[in-house]
C-alpha cells in the first residue's frame, strides 16, 4: 500500500505533558503506512506567546524547524495545533517576504543553516485525510463507534486564519469526517469555532477558564458524550480545565463530567487496539463512559 | 483603561504600530466593532475591547495601550481576523502591539517563564523527571533531544534574551 | 347640443385579477340593461390585442359614440384605451374608464358578493358621466429646435454639447466670465486626483467652438415668457439685451458653498480656520507647506437643523421665490438640513493630497458619519494606507476651536468610540461646508414657474421617476441646481437633460392634454384670484376678464376650485359631469 | 432610414433608456433575459420618500414599452454575439422558448389555474411557489405565460384549457440577427448570499432574512399577501433587527466586494418606517457601520425615522447570530456603542442587508461585447469622472447598477439610462434625419 512519509514534529507540550498523545499516533501511523521520522535537534515551534514577545525571534526559530525538515528531504507532519500554525504562518512569510528571509538567512548563518523554502507544513489532520485518505481510514476501522455523540473541537489554530486555510481545506469539516469515519456522530454545537482559551492558560488562567467554561457549556447543552481533540492545548484547557473550574468557580462536582479525547485515541481503539491503563489514567475526567460504548 | 482625558497624545502611535511587523492591520481598521462583537474573551471581560484598542492606537493613547493589560487579555484565536470585513489584522495587530509592550517591559510573568524556558532548553515546556522515566517506561524512548546551542546563538542574535532577561 | 349617446361597456376579468372576485358576467348582463347602453360585453383581457379588437368591431357593428372600459386604473392604461377609441374613429375623450380593479376586487378580496354589487355601482357611474362626454381636441404646438442652457459649469456644457451635437442650436449662457462654474475654482477631483482643468478645460474648449452653442458669458436671465416649444427669452449680455426664441430651456445654474458665519469655529476669526473649498485654493497655490498637523471638520453647516415642510404648506405654491429667500436667510445661522453628499470624498481627497505631498503631516477627519459610497471606498482605504487619521466625533457636541499661546489652534473633540475627550494641537482647521441652493435661482424659479424643495433646491417634477423633468412642460434641470450632486453625476445629468429635451425638439411638435380650465366671460368678473392662484401661469386678465393659455393649463383645477363666481370649469371635469356621476350613485335607478 | 440600438436589460435604467431613444425617433429593441420587463423595482414594496406602491408607478413604464411603435421588446432573451462597430454593431439575440405562442397567449391565467406543478416563485425570492406554466407577477409585461420545462410534467392541461389555442410545446430555441447602431447595457445586480457569512445563520435559521425577502413579504402581491409574518412560525415578529453591510464594505477575499453598495442604509430606513406602518407597536433596530443617507430628502428622512416613528440605530457591526431553539427567537451578539462593552439581545426577526453584486454571466457579456469590467466586475465607465456612462469600446454604454453602485437607487437609474439615451443620440443623432 502507499506510504507517506514525513518529517515528525512533535513539540514541547505532548512530549511533556501528553504522552498518551503521541503512543497513539506511533500505534497507528504504521497502520496506516504513515511512516514518521524524528527530527533531529528540532527545537521549539516558537507558538504564539513568543511570537508576542519577538517577531524576528519567532521566524528564526521556525525557520531553523524548517531547515531541518529541508535537510531531511521531507515536509513536516505537526500534531499540535500551534506548532502547525506557527510553523505554516512562519513559513509563508518566509517564502513571500525577501526582505525578512535575508535578514533571517543572516541569523541562521552563525548555526551553519540557511531556510531555502523546499518545505511544506502539514498537521496530522491533514495527512489523515488528504494522503490517507478517508477511503483507508474506514477501512481500518474494526470496532466503530456506533452512536457515539462527539462535540469535535478542531481548535483555532487549524482553521483559523482562513486567509491562509481558506480554499485548501477546512480543518473543521476534515475532522468531522474522520470522527464520523470511526462511526461516532460529530454532533453540532453554538460555540464549535470558538476557542478553548487554551492559549492564555499560565498567563491568565481566570480568563482562560472563563472562556473555556463558555465551549464546555454550550457542549453540555448539546448533550455530547465526549469531547474529541487534536490540538494538546484544547486537550489539557478542556480536559484539566474542567477540574480547575470546578475549583476555582466552586461548581458541583457533577457539573462537568466530560471525558475528553485525543482523536487519535478515538481512531485507535476504533481500529481495535485498546487503550493502556496509563494512557486511560493520563485524562483527568474519567472516560469510562466511552470506554464502556 | 481610564477615560481619563489623553494628555499624553502622541500623534505618530499608529504610524509606530503600523510599521511594527504584523501591525499594519491598524490601518485598515473601519472601527465597525464586528471584531469586539465577535470576540470570546470580551464576553467575560468588560474592559477588553479590541475594536476600542484600535481607536486608542488611531488617536494615540500609546501609555494606555502599551503599559495596560489589554493586550495580554488576547487569546490570539483569530476569530476576528475571520470575521473583520476589511479582512483586517486585528488579532494580528496584537502581536505588534505585545512586541512593542514587551519592550516598554510590559510582559506577564507566565509568558515570561516560557521565553526564559526557552532560551535554556530551547523549549516554552519542558518534561518533568517523572515523564522522563515515564517515557521510557511507556517504550516511548528518550525524549527528542533540542540543540539548545544553536536555539541560543539564534536568540542572542536577536536580542531576545536581552528582552526577557529583565523580570516584570 | 350633442348626438343621443350609443355608450358601449366592456368589462376585463383582468384574468383572475378581477374576474376571480367579482361575478363579471353578472356585471356584464346589469351594465346591458342602464339607460343608453347600447351594447354590453366582458372579455379575459380588454387591453390585449383581441379585446382592444373586439372594442373596435363593436363601435362600428353597434355605432357606438361613447365607450366606458370597467378595469384597472386609467394611470396605466387610459392613454391605450384612447388610442383604440380613436382608431375606431371617435375622439378619444369619449372615452370613461371604471376601476373595478384596484378600487375593488383587490380590494374587497374577501367579499365577492359585495364587491360585484360595488362593480355595479361603478359602472353605473362611468355611464353616467359618459353619456355628457364632449369631444376635446388636444392643442398642439410647433417645437422650436433651439434650446437656452443656463449656466455653464460641468452639467450646462455638457447638456449643450450633447444637444448641440445632434444638430440643435444652443444659447448658452453663465452668469460668470468664464464657463466652469464651480468645478472651475476646484484644484483636483476625486477619485482620479484628475486636475479639474482636464474636466473643465475641453469641454470650455468643445462649448467655445462649437458652431451650434451660442456661448454668451457674464449673461444672465433677464425674462422668460412663453411656453414649451416656444419660449422667449431676454438675456442681458454685457453688451445689451438680447431676445432669443427656444423650444425647450435646460436649468444647471449650480449651486454655491455654503460659508459659514463669522465665530462659528473661529472662522473668519482665525485665518488658519479655512473651509475646504478655500483648502483648495491654498492646495492649488501651493501655500500649504509641511504643517505639523490639519484637522477637517464634516458636516459645518450640513444636517443641522430641521425644515418641516408644514411650516412651509403655508406658502403659497406659486411664489416659490419667496420660500427660497426665507430658508436662505434661516438657513445661513443653522446650516442645511440636508446631507450635501460629495462632503466626505472631498475631504478625503484632500487629505490625500497634503499627505501626498508631506507625508509627515498628520491629518485627522473629525467625522459623524462617513458617506464614502460606492466605489470611493477604495479612495477612503488609500487615505487610511497613507495613515490619515480618522476620528469619528460625538457631533452633538460641536468641536470647540481655540488659539494656544504658541500661536497654534487647539481643537477639543469628544471621540465617540472610545468615549475620550481628546485634544489635538493643530496648524490648520478645515471646515467641510455642504453645497446650498444660490439665491440666484429665486429670479429663475419665478420667471420659469418652477417649484423650489423644503431643501432650496429646484424641484423635480417627480423625486423617483422625473429627477431630471420639472412640472413645466419644456424646462428640465440637471446639475446641483437639484441638489448636490459631484463631477460626474452632474455630467451624467447633463446628458441626461438633453436628452429628454432633444426628444421634444427632435419631434418638433407637441401635444399636450385637453382637460384645461375654461371661462366663462359672462360670469368672470376679471378679479384676478385664478392668476393668483395658478402654479403654472396660465390665466392672465386682458381687459377685465380671466384668458387661460390652454398651453401652460394643467388641469390641475385650483382655479376652478378657487373661483369665487363659478365662472371656472375645467374641460372633460365638467362640474355638471361629475354631478351627474354622484347622482348616479345616490340614485341606483338613475 | 431608421436608425436602431439596442438595449440589453429591462430594468428600470433600461426602460427608461428605452423609452427616451424611441421617443427620440431610434428603433430600440430592447432585450431582456426573463420572461417579463420590469426588473429589480418590480419586486419592491413601496418606494421612499413618497411611499408610492413601487409596481404602480413602474407598470405605466412598462406598458408605454410594450405599446410604443419604436420599441421592440425581446423577453426571455439573451445576446449570443455581437460583431462590428459604432454605427453599425451585428448582434445575435437567442430568443429562448416559451413553450407558448406570444402572437396568442393572453395571459388570462386560466393555464395556470390548471396547472398541477408547482415550483419555488422565483419573483416572491423563491418563498411562495408557482406553477410550471405561469405569469412572473400580474404586472408582467408582455402579458404572455412562460412554461419552466424543469418543473413542467408534460401533462398537457394548459393544452387542453387555453382559450387561445396558444400553447406550443414543440417551439425551439430561435436567433434572431439584428443590426443596430449603439448598444446600451443595464443588466442590474444581484444579491449577495449571506450564507457565506456562517455566523449570520442565513439558510440556517428560519427567522434570518434578507431585505428583498422582507420586501415581498411586506408586498401585498407578495407571498404572505403583505402581512408582516416571520416564517418559522407565521408570528407578527415584534422586535425586528436590521443588519447593514453582510458582504458590502467586504475586503476578505473570499467575499470581496469592498465597495458601498450605496442603497442599503436608506431602503433599510424605508422598511423599518413601513414596518412601523404596518406594526405600530413593533421595534426596529438597525444595526449599522456608517449610516449613509446621502442623496436628496435622505437625511431629513432618517431625521422622521428617528423623532417620528422611533426607529433605532445603533452604530455596532454585530459579529454573531444564534437561535432560541425553543422560541426560534434569535440572539443577536454586537457591541453597545453607548457603554463599548459585548451584549446580546433577542429578536423576532433579523433582516439582513446583503451586497448588491454583479449580475451572473456578466462576465460573459462583457466578452461578447468586448467591454472591461472592473475590480468588481461591474461594467467599467472610460473615465468615472469624465465619461461615467462610456465603456472602452465607442457606441457601448452601460446604465444603471450593472455600473457599479453609482449611488443605485431608482432616480440615479432612471438619470443614468436618460443619460445613456443622450449618449446615443449625440453619436448617431446627427447623422440621423429625424
Amino acid at each position: 500500500m502507499k506510504k507517506v512519509k514525513y518529517a515528525f514534529f512533535l513539540g514541547c507540550l505532548i512530549p511533556a505533558r501528553e504522552p498518551n498523545y503521541e503512543s497513539s499516533v506511533r500505534k497507528i501511523a504504521p497502520e496506516l503506512g504513515i511512516d514518521l521520522v524524528e527530527m533531529e535537534g528540532a527545537n521549539c515551534c516558537a507558538p504564539f506567546s513568543i511570537q508576542s514577545v519577538d517577531h524576528l525571534s519567532w521566524l528564526a526559530l521556525a525557520a531553523r524547524n524548517l531547515c531541518v525538515a529541508e535537510q531531511m528531504g521531507l515536509d513536516i507532519m505537526t500534531l499540535c495545533n500551534d506548532c502547525y500554525e506557527s510553523l505554516l504562518m512562519g513559513n509563508t512569510i518566509l517564502k513571500e517576504d525577501k526582505e525578512i528571509r535575508d535578514k533571517v538567512n543572516e541569523i541562521l548563518a552563525d548555526v551553519g543553516l540557511e531556510f531555502k523554502a523546499k518545505t511544506d507544513v502539514k498537521t496530522f489532520v491533514d495527512v489523515l485525510h488528504k494522503d490517507v485518505g478517508l477511503v483507508r481510514v474506514k477501512n481500518a476501522i474494526r470496532r466503530p463507534f456506533n452512536g457515539l455523540q462527539v462535540a469535535v473541537q478542531p481548535g483555532c489554530h487549524l482553521t483559523r486564519p482562513k486567509r491562509i486555510h481558506f480554499g485548501e481545506w477546512m480543518g473543521v469539516t476534515a475532522l468531522d469526517e474522520l470522527v464520523e469515519a470511526t462511526g461516532a456522530k460529530s454532533i453540532a454545537y453554538e460555540r464549535k469555532e470558538s476557542c478553548c482559551g487554551g492559549p492564555l492558560r499560565g498567563i491568565n488562567d481566570e480568563v482562560a477558564q472563563h472562556v473555556a467554561k463558555q465551549k464546555l457549556d454550550s457542549i453540555k447543552a448539546a448533550a455530547a458524550d465526549c469531547i474529541v481533540t487534536v490540538c494538546p492545548f484544547c486537550y489539557l484547557e478542556l480536559d484539566m480545565g474542567q477540574l480547575e473550574i470546578k475549583r476555582h468557580m466552586q461548581l458541583k462536582e457533577e457539573e462537568y463530567d466530560l471525558p475528553v479525547l485525543h482523536f487519535v485515541e478515538l481512531l485507535r481503539m476504533a481500529m481495535g487496539m485498546e487503550l493502556e491503563d496509563w494512557e486511560i489514567r493520563a485524562h483527568r475526567t474519567p472516560i469510562t463512559r466511552v470506554l464502556k460504548m | 483603561m481610564g477615560e481619563s482625558g489623553l494628555s499624553s497624545l502622541s500623534s505618530d502611535f499608529m504610524h509606530e504600530v503600523a510599521n511594527t511587523p504584523r501591525g499594519r492591520g491598524v490601518l485598515t481598521c473601519i472601527q465597525c466593532g464586528r471584531c469586539t462583537s465577535s470576540c470570546p474573551v470580551a464576553r467575560v471581560v468588560e474592559e477588553h475591547n479590541p475594536r476600542k484598542l484600535m481607536e486608542m492606537i488611531i488617536l494615540g493613547s500609546r501609555s494606555d495601550v502599551l503599559l495596560g493589560q489589554l493586550p495580554w487579555h488576547c487569546l490570539s484565536c483569530f476569530t476576528c481576523l475571520d470575521r473583520c470585513p476589511q479582512g483586517g489584522d486585528v488579532g494580528e495587530t496584537m502581536f505588534a502591539i505585545r512586541n512593542l509592550a514587551v519592550r516598554e517591559g510590559n510582559i506577564p510573568k507566565g509568558t515570561l517563564v516560557q521565553a526564559q524556558s526557552l532560551f535554556d532548553t530551547g523549549r516554552v515546556v519542558t518534561p518533568s523527571r517523572m515523564a522522563l522515566v515515564n517515557r521510557q517506561r511507556y517504550g516511548l524512548g528518550k525524549e527528542p533531544a533540542v540543540d539548545v546551542k544553536d536555539v541560543q546563538k539564534i536568540l542572542r542574535k536577536t536580542c531576545f534574551s536581552k528582552l526577557t532577561s529583565q523580570g516584570s | 347640443m350633442i348626438e343621443e349617446p350609443r355608450i358601449g361597456v366592456f368589462i376585463c376579468h383582468c384574468g383572475v385579477n378581477i374576474g376571480g372576485v367579482i361575478n363579471v358576467p353578472e356585471v356584464t348582463e346589469y351594465a346591458s340593461k342602464l339607460p343608453r347602453v347600447t351594447y354590453a360585453e366582458h372579455s379575459l383581457y380588454t387591453c390585449s390585442e383581441a379585446g382592444l379588437a373586439a372594442i373596435r368591431k363593436a363601435v362600428a357593428e353597434h355605432s357606438l359614440n361613447r365607450v366606458v372600459v370597467a378595469s384597472c386604473t386609467p394611470r396605466t392604461h387610459e392613454p391605450l384605451f384612447r388610442e383604440t377609441v380613436k382608431e375606431a374613429g371617435l375622439n378619444p375623450y369619449l372615452f370613461e374608464m371604471a376601476n373595478i380593479r384596484d378600487q375593488c376586487s383587490w380590494v374587497h378580496m374577501h367579499e365577492p358578493g359585495k364587491a360585484t354589487e360595488k362593480a355595479k355601482d361603478l359602472v353605473r357611474m362611468a355611464v353616467a358621466k359618459a353619456a355628457l362626454l364632449e369631444p376635446q381636441t388636444e392643442p398642439e404646438v410647433e417645437v422650436k429646435d433651439a434650446s437656452l442652457v443656463i449656466g455653464a459649469g460641468v452639467a450646462g456644457m455638457t447638456a449643450a454639447l450633447s444637444m448641440a451635437n445632434q444638430g440643435f442650436k444652443v444659447y448658452l449662457i453663465e452668469r460668470e466670465k468664464e464657463p466652469g462654474g464651480i468645478v472651475r475654482r476646484l484644484y483636483k477631483l476625486y477619485p482620479t486626483l484628475a486636475r479639474s482643468s482636464e474636466v473643465v478645460g475641453p469641454l470650455a474648449k468643445a462649448v467655445k467652438s462649437h458652431r451650434n452653442i451660442e456661448l454668451m458669458t457674464s449673461t444672465t436671465l433677464k425674462e422668460a415668457s412663453g411656453y414649451v416649444g416656444n419660449f422667449n427669452v431676454i438675456l442681458a449680455t454685457p453688451n445689451g439685451d438680447k431676445e432669443a426664441n427656444v423650444g425647450t430651456i435646460i436649468v444647471a445654474c449650480g449651486a454655491l458653498n455654503y460659508r459659514p458665519p463669522q465665530g462659528l469655529y473661529q472662522y473668519k476669526v482665525l485665518d488658519k480656520v479655512v473651509t475646504q473649498e478655500e483648502l483648495d485654493g491654498i492646495l492649488r497655490r501651493d501655500d500649504l507647506g509641511k504643517p505639523e498637523r490639519i484637522v477637517m471638520i464634516q458636516c459645518v453647516g450640513a444636517r443641522k437643523g430641521e425644515i418641516r415642510p408644514s411650516a412651509l404648506e403655508a406658502f403659497p405654491r406659486s411664489d416659490t421665490a419667496e420660500l427660497l429667500r426665507k430658508i436662505l436667510k434661516a438657513r445661513k445661522e443653522e446650516g442645511w438640513p440636508y446631507c450635501s453628499r460629495i462632503c466626505c470624498m472631498n475631504a478625503i481627497k484632500n487629505a490625500i493630497l497634503v499627505k501626498e505631498n508631506s507625508p509627515k503631516t498628520d491629518v485627522v477627519i473629525l467625522y459623524g458619519d462617513l458617506r464614502v459610497y460606492k466605489e470611493y471606498e477604495d479612495f477612503y482605504k488609500r487615505a487610511r494606507d497613507l495613515e490619515v487619521r480618522f476620528v469619528r466625533h460625538i457631533e452633538e457636541v460641536p468641536p470647540e476651536i481655540a488659539q494656544t499661546p504658541e500661536g497654534k489652534i487647539n481643537v477639543a473633540a469628544y471621540d465617540a468610540l472610545s468615549g475620550l475627550e481628546v485634544n489635538f494641537k493643530t496648524d490648520w482647521v478645515v471646515l467641510s461646508t455642504p453645497l446650498r441652493p444660490r439665491r440666484g435661482e429665486v429670479l429663475l424659479a419665478r420667471m420659469l414657474k418652477v417649484p423650489i424643495g423644503t431643501d432650496g433646491f429646484l424641484m423635480e417634477a417627480h423625486l423617483k421617476l422625473r429627477p431630471v423633468d420639472t412640472n413645466v412642460d419644456g424646462v428640465f434641470i440637471s446639475g446641483t441646481v437639484s441638489g448636490p450632486k459631484d463631477v460626474s453625476e452632474s455630467i451624467i445629468s447633463g446628458e441626461a437633460a438633453a436628452a429628454r429635451a432633444s426628444i421634444l425638439m427632435a419631434n418638433r411638435k407637441v401635444r399636450t392634454d385637453a382637460i384645461t380650465a375654461l371661462v366663462d366671460e359672462d360670469l368672470c368678473i376679471g378679479c384676478g384670484l385664478c392668476e393668483e392662484i395658478c402654479p403654472y401661469g396660465a390665466p392672465k386678465i386682458e381687459a377685465g376678464k380671466s384668458k387661460i393659455r390652454e398651453i401652460l393649463c394643467r388641469g390641475c383645477g385650483s382655479c376652478a376650485a378657487e373661483c369665487l363666481r363659478r365662472a371656472i370649469t375645467m374641460r372633460h371635469f365638467g362640474d355638471h359631469q361629475i354631478l351627474e356621476q354622484v347622482k348616479a350613485l345616490l340614485v341606483p335607478t338613475g | 432610414m431608421q436608425k436602431a440600438v439596442m438595449v440589453i436589460g429591462g430594468g428600470i435604467a433600461g426602460i427608461q433608456a428605452s423609452l427616451d431613444l424611441a421617443n427620440r425617433g431610434f428603433k430600440v429593441h430592447l432585450v431582456e433575459k426573463d420572461p417579463s420587463i420590469g426588473g429589480r423595482m418590480a419586486q419592491l414594496d413601496k418606494t421612499f420618500p413618497t411611499m408610492d406602491c413601487s409596481i404602480c408607478i413602474l407598470a405605466p413604464k412598462m406598458i408605454e414599452c410594450a405599446h410604443n411603435r419604436n420599441v421592440q421588446l425581446l423577453t426571455y432573451s439573451e445576446v449570443k454575439d455581437v460583431k462590428g462597430s459604432i454605427g453599425s454593431f451585428k448582434v445575435k439575440v437567442l430568443r429562448k422558448p416559451r413553450y407558448v405562442d406570444e402572437s396568442k397567449c393572453n395571459g388570462c391565467g386560466i393555464c395556470a389555474q390548471n396547472c398541477p406543478s408547482e415550483a419555488p416563485n422565483e419573483f416572491d425570492e423563491n418563498m411562495g411557489m408557482r406553477k410550471a406554466i405561469y405569469m412572473p407577477f400580474p404586472q408582467a409585461v408582455p402579458r404572455v405565460m412562460v412554461i419552466d420545462k424543469d418543473s413542467c410534467i408534460e401533462c398537457g392541461l394548459c393544452d387542453k384549457v387555453c382559450p387561445a389555442d396558444a400553447i406550443d410545446r414543440e417551439q425551439q430555441p430561435e436567433e434572431v440577427e439584428l443590426n443596430v447602431g449603439a448598444i446600451t447595457v443595464a443588466t442590474g445586480f444581484d444579491m449577495f448570499d449571506p450564507s457565506v457569512i456562517p455566523q449570520y445563520g442565513y439558510g440556517r435559521l428560519k427567522n434570518v432574512i434578507t431585505a428583498m425577502e422582507l420586501e415581498r413579504i411586506l408586498c401585498a402581491s407578495g407571498p404572505t399577501g403583505g402581512h408582516l409574518i416571520r416564517p418559522s412560525d407565521g408570528r407578527i415578529p415584534r422586535n425586528i433587527a436590521f443588519i447593514q453591510c453582510i458582504g458590502s464594505r467586504d475586503r476578505r477575499e473570499w467575499i470581496n466586494h469592498p465597495y458601498c453598495s450605496s442603497i442599503c442604509c436608506k431602503y433599510a430606513v424605508k422598511d423599518a418606517v413601513l414596518i412601523k406602518e404596518h406594526e405600530p407597536n413593533t421595534v426596529v433596530t438597525i444595526f449599522y457601520i456608517d449610516l449613509r443617507a446621502f442623496g436628496r430628502g435622505f437625511q431629513e428622512f432618517v431625521n422622521r425615522a428617528k423623532s417620528e416613528f422611533g426607529i433605532r440605530f445603533t452604530r455596532s457591526s454585530p459579529g454573531e447570530i444564534s437561535e432560541d431553539p425553543s422560541t426560534s427567537n434569535l440572539v443577536v451578539w454586537f457591541e453597545d456603542p453607548t457603554t463599548r462593552t459585548v451584549h446580546h439581545n433577542s429578536f423576532d426577526l433579523v433582516v439582513l442587508c446583503p451586497a448588491l453584486i454583479p449580475r451572473k454571466g456578466v462576465g460573459e457579456l462583457a466578452k461578447i461585447l468586448g467591454v472591461e469590467l472592473d475590480n468588481y466586475g461591474f461594467f467599467k465607465s472610460a473615465d468615472s469622472v469624465r465619461k461615467p456612462l462610456d465603456t472602452n469600446i465607442p457606441g457601448i454604454f452601460a446604465c444603471g447598477y450593472c455600473l457599479g453602485p453609482k449611488t443605485g437607487d431608482v432616480p440615479d437609474s432612471i438619470t443614468q439610462g436618460s443619460g445613456t439615451a443622450g449618449r446615443i443620440a449625440e453619436i448617431l443623432g446627427a447623422r440621423e434625419a429625424s
